[in-house]
């Protein structure tokens, strides 16, 4: 009986999405986290809401494990995915995007007595990643310091790897700079953040290929957050400044 | 130990999630598990062959793969295929799983039981299925009550495998604020919670153990 | 075969014949039983006794032969020496005119020694507590063991265990009682208290069919006494007769060896 | 197919970290747990009362809290404190985990040999020492093989939570190659290969009950 | 008290004490044993007996009393009534002097007839297995069992088992036997070989101590017998003399409710 039960789905959403379902990676400060209250916020929660009022649906955020993210959307249990989903030409092959909505970099975190000052330095180091972000396709992209590198790990979240990077076990992690420079706050003096990164991406909100309006609606209400100021607002709020590109 | 009662919150949440998902696994396992042991033990032998099979692939393969196909994959399997929402998809996942780990044992704790009991029951009239309700299981539960209360501690740590499907149970929670906090405290909590859970456990199968202990064999 | 207006035999069984694989344990045995007789059965270890009482009871299935308890037809065999049984609910009814003491007694272990008598009673045959309360009770008070009711099998010594045993089979009010070497498993000095329990049934008549090391118990209790060795009844003759001179030179060694 | 081919490599590489894994822990585990069940059933009363709260502990936390634990916080316990590479904390934890576990099943093994055996040895002029070697050890062998099988055949499948620790075993080789190329298909190889080594394991099993048949109680 | 000059008694117990928990299940028994001699110890089931035969080689600590061993002292009482037992090393070599049979055997299952003998001798007495195969196999053909070397325990009847526990014990070289019930696990019919066995052993002048109910072995085989009762001996005479004319009433009563 599951394709009587399909089809609905199938036929309403693309006519008005009267709740949109969000999926994030609820362990995902600062974009997406729980309180104390064990509720959930962060800059794109705020974000997707502010957005959700506007297209005047209701949204629902819908923790998922990221490494899952695109069986997830395409399996239609969720609807977006907003949780500084990185722009990237696979991803491109399975998700449709809106324009970026913030500038992301792959910064380079080490110790702060590491001697490691520069990307050539990386040379026989072992470096960390979490597994499953853009830092992996970023690393990957630049051939010439992946080669030279001495072992990529791939750790299950970033936090581990920041507590190897202390351990002494791990000399840089390669991580995405909000994110790093939420952690990094939170031990003054403990980390450096190289000058030096793995390049520059950007973040969108991703949706299934085949539910254009949803991508047209979300797209026009994050135009009009970027250009009445609404959008810079929650940027001050979460990192001080604005940000949002 | 302010640091502690302000994370308390979403750890306690977690506990809820991870006892909810162990009892409602218990409640409807073990009945399963039950009868996968009485077909197992069977005198049909394709039904006895078919449940062997079954278990061996359950025990067989890892339960996280179990839970993703059925999260996942099954959506898409012609017929039985059926889109299930997170919970009870871990749901079934566990119980199709415990429940093969829970008939190796009853079919064990059945065969441990003399033959002499089927024929003093069977001397006395009692039907097959009146000697196993009324003479073979009331004894059998005595005998598995070791190797159940070990599965019954294992699967509330098990539980925690739910975090692929994204759930918050204790463990995620307690990872969850380590990485928002960036400090190990809360997994120490978190293992105190497990400890505490165990004890109450252990404690309850000692309870029955000593209630069975009534009579000796 | 068996006239319906005579009184029919309690046990009839006919060329019994069974196989355990390849080897033949019973070559063809047989043995009517009348209302009230007791019939003790002697032999060496491996004669195949348990095997031949087991068969009348359905424990065991026989290969072929003609089995008939009280009139009813358990087990025959056709012309072409294919053995059949009667359906398994008339197989069930026909059984239970025959109760079985075990060697070990085979007591239920999680029930108390009163739970055991009524087991039976209530599941079978659907009597209320009740009503089989007071039967059980007068039971236990018969074999000496009113005292133990609430007990747990685990806490009584053998000979107990076998006198509730017997309660436990005479709760379901049988017409025929088996007994598979109701002692042998007991010490010396716990074996006199269930021998005299089982004098006691003969005194009242019952219909008893009994295994037995004790020749003594065979002497003087039982009507006829049956020797089997190797699968076969060798002789059955009155007890005195076959004690005070044996006919077979089997019988003879036999008993030369157990006295 | 050709995809199935493609993937192989790092499935079988991911295969040889678990079965490293599940190796070193088991010849390592086994005399661990060994020793600690006989510290559990000596008559020194401290010995035995550590021992029973150590396997507690181990049994009642999550083996990827203790994981976690050996690879982070060890290196800053005083005296013990040592900082190991990830395989040796994983490996530490997994035998430390997993000996609590085989000493209970050793120690129940132990038990239920009748006290006859002990009397016969003792008469017989055999000390203590001798009579577990020679007498109690052989034949507890025969009885624990059904649950050590049972725990052996978990551990194969609970060393995938080494990827805590960033390493590659096959579960997560499997899901690395599942989230590059989007297709479940790597699992349902993984699933075969944690398949196929469970079978070994079963008929390994099989065969030592086999040749423990021999003789019967 | 002991004579060093004299020829030492091979067992010497005096006045020994065993409670368990607040029951006192002897209360000051004593026995002195000659080389040689064999004694039956008879008695109703809970007097002790069993108890007493497993103090004398250390299976049982007693808590008063005094135990000599071919003249070696195992245990003593002081004058404050505390009682000492020798170094265990000590203890270990007396008890050795005692082979001991069980009522349920106790052999080794997993190991074959011959390696159940064999295993002692070559694990306590650092024999080698060219040294010891060959008086093993001897022993087996002794009681008869040496057809029998490779088989498992569980392959046994009650008989053999017991005769290869014997075999076992002998092995030892002890210069004393304790059976324990050696028969009363056994079919009536498997007895025979054991007591014949036990005969033959007493033939050869080995000193026995034996608990038994086989009447007959008592009176045929034993010099003295000694009857228990609740904790204590009642009467030790002759053998003959105690079955002719029991002096005790209560062994008499016990007497007459065995044969
Ligand atoms: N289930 C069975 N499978 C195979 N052989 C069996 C089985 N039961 C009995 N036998 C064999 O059948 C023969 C007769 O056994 P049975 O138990 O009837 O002898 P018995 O006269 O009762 O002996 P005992 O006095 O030792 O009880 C024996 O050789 C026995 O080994
Ligand atoms: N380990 C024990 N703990 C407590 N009580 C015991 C123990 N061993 C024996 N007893 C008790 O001591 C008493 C004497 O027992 P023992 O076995 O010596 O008697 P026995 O004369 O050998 O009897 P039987 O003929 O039944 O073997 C009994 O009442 C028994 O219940
Ligand atoms: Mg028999
Ligand atoms: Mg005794």
């Amino acid at each position: 009986g599951k394709k009587e039960e399909a089809a609905p789905v199938e036929a309403s959403a693309p006519v008005v999405a009267s709740k949109i379902v969000i999926g994030l990676d609820d362990n995902f400060p600062p974009m997406g986290f729980r309180d104390d209250k064990n509720e959930l916020v962060g800059f794109d929660i705020d974000l997707a809401k502010e957005a959700a009022k506007r297209i005047g649906a209701e949204v629902e955020f819908k923790p998922i494990d990221w490494n899952a993210k695109e069986a997830e959307l395409n399996g239609k249990r969720v609807d977006a995915l907003w949780n500084g989903l990185t722009i990237t030409e696979e991803r491109k092959a399975n998700i449709a995007f809106t324009t970026p909505y913030l500038e992301n970099r792959q910064i380079i975190i080490v110790t702060a007595k590491s001697l490691i000052k520069t990307k050539a330095d990386l040379k026989g180091k072992v470096v960390g990643i979490q597994d499953g972000s853009s830092a992996v396709e970023a690393v990957a992209k630049d051939a010439m310091t992946a080669k030279a590198i001495k072992e990529l790990k791939k750790f299950g979240d970033n936090v581990t790897a920041l507590m190897d990077l202390s351990a002494g076990r791990l000399d840089a992690l390669v991580v995405d700079e909000v994110v790093g420079r939420y952690y990094t706050a939170k031990k003054p003096g403990e980390y450096v953040v190289l000058d030096e990164n793995f390049g520059t991406e950007e973040y969108g909100v991703g949706v299934r290929k085949d539910d254009a309006d949803l991508l047209a609606k979300l797209q026009k209400a994050l135009d009009d957050m970027k250009q009445d100021g609404s959008a810079a607002k929650i940027s001050t709020q979460w990192f001080g400044s604005n940000i949002v590109k | 130990m302010d640091y502690i009662l302000n994370i308390l919150g979403p750890l306690i949440a977690g506990t809820g999630v991870t006892l909810k998902m162990f009892l409602v696994t218990i409640v409807l396992a073990v009945p399963l598990g039950l009868a996968l042991a009485l077909a197992r033990i069977s005198r049909f032998g394709v039904l006895s062959g078919a449940v062997n099979g079954y278990i061996w692939l359950m025990r067989g393969t890892p339960l996280m793969l179990q839970m993703l196909f059925i999260y996942f994959a099954l959506p898409f399997v012609p017929v039985i295929g059926v889109r299930l929402p997170d919970f009870p998809a871990a749901v079934v996942a566990f119980v199709l799983n415990y429940a093969a780990y829970f008939a190796e044992i009853f079919r064990a704790g059945i065969q441990s039981i003399d033959r002499g009991q089927y024929e003093g029951a069977k001397v006395l009239g009692l039907t097959y299925a009146q000697t196993m309700r009324r003479i073979v299981l009331p004894q059998m539960v005595k005998r598995i009550l070791p190797p159940i209360s070990n599965e019954t501690i294992t699967l509330v740590k098990d539980t925690s495998l739910i975090y692929v499907l994204a759930m918050n149970d204790l463990l995620r929670a307690a990872r969850g604020i380590v990485q928002r906090d960036f400090t190990t405290t809360p997994f120490v909590v978190a293992a105190a919670f497990y400890l505490a859970m165990t004890l109450v456990l252990t404690w309850g199968f000692q309870y029955l153990e000593k209630r069975y202990a009534v009579y000796d064999e | 075969m068996s006239n319906s207006s005579a009184i029919p035999a309690m046990i009839r069984a006919e060329n019994i014949h069974k196989r355990f694989g390849a080897v033949e344990v019973l070559k063809g045995v047989s043995l009517t039983m009348d209302k009230g007789e007791v019939i003790a059965v002697i032999g060496p270890s491996g004669s195949g006794k348990s095997t031949f009482l087991r068969c009348l009871n359905h424990l065991e299935v026989i290969n072929r032969g003609h089995i008939e308890i009280e009139g009813e037809v358990l087990a025959s065999t056709d012309s072409e020496g294919l053995c059949h049984y009667a359906p398994e609910t008339d197989v069930r009814r026909i059984c239970r005119k025959m109760g079985m003491v075990f060697q070990h007694f085979n007591l239920f272990p999680h029930l108390t020694v009163l739970q055991n008598i009524i087991e039976a009673p209530i599941t079978v045959k659907g009597m209320k507590r009740e009503e089989i309360v007071p039967v059980a009770e007068e039971l236990l008070r018969k074999v000496g063991l009113f005292a133990k009711c609430d007990s747990y099998p685990a806490r009584l010594s053998g000979g107990q265990k076998q006198r509730v045993a017997i309660a436990r089979a005479l709760a379901m009010e049988p017409d025929i009682m088996l007994f598979d070497e109701p002692t042998s498993a007991l010490d010396p000095e716990l074996t006199g208290e269930v021998l005299r329990t089982m004098r006691q049934l003969a005194e009242e008549h019952m219909t008893m069919l009994v295994v037995t090391h004790e020749m003594g118990f065979a002497r003087e209790v039982a009507g006829r006494v049956i020797f089997m060795d190797q699968g076969e009844i060798v002789e059955a003759r009155p007890a005195a007769e076959l004690f005070a001179k044996p006919e077979h030179p089997r019988t003879k060694a036999f008993l030369d060896n157990m006295l």
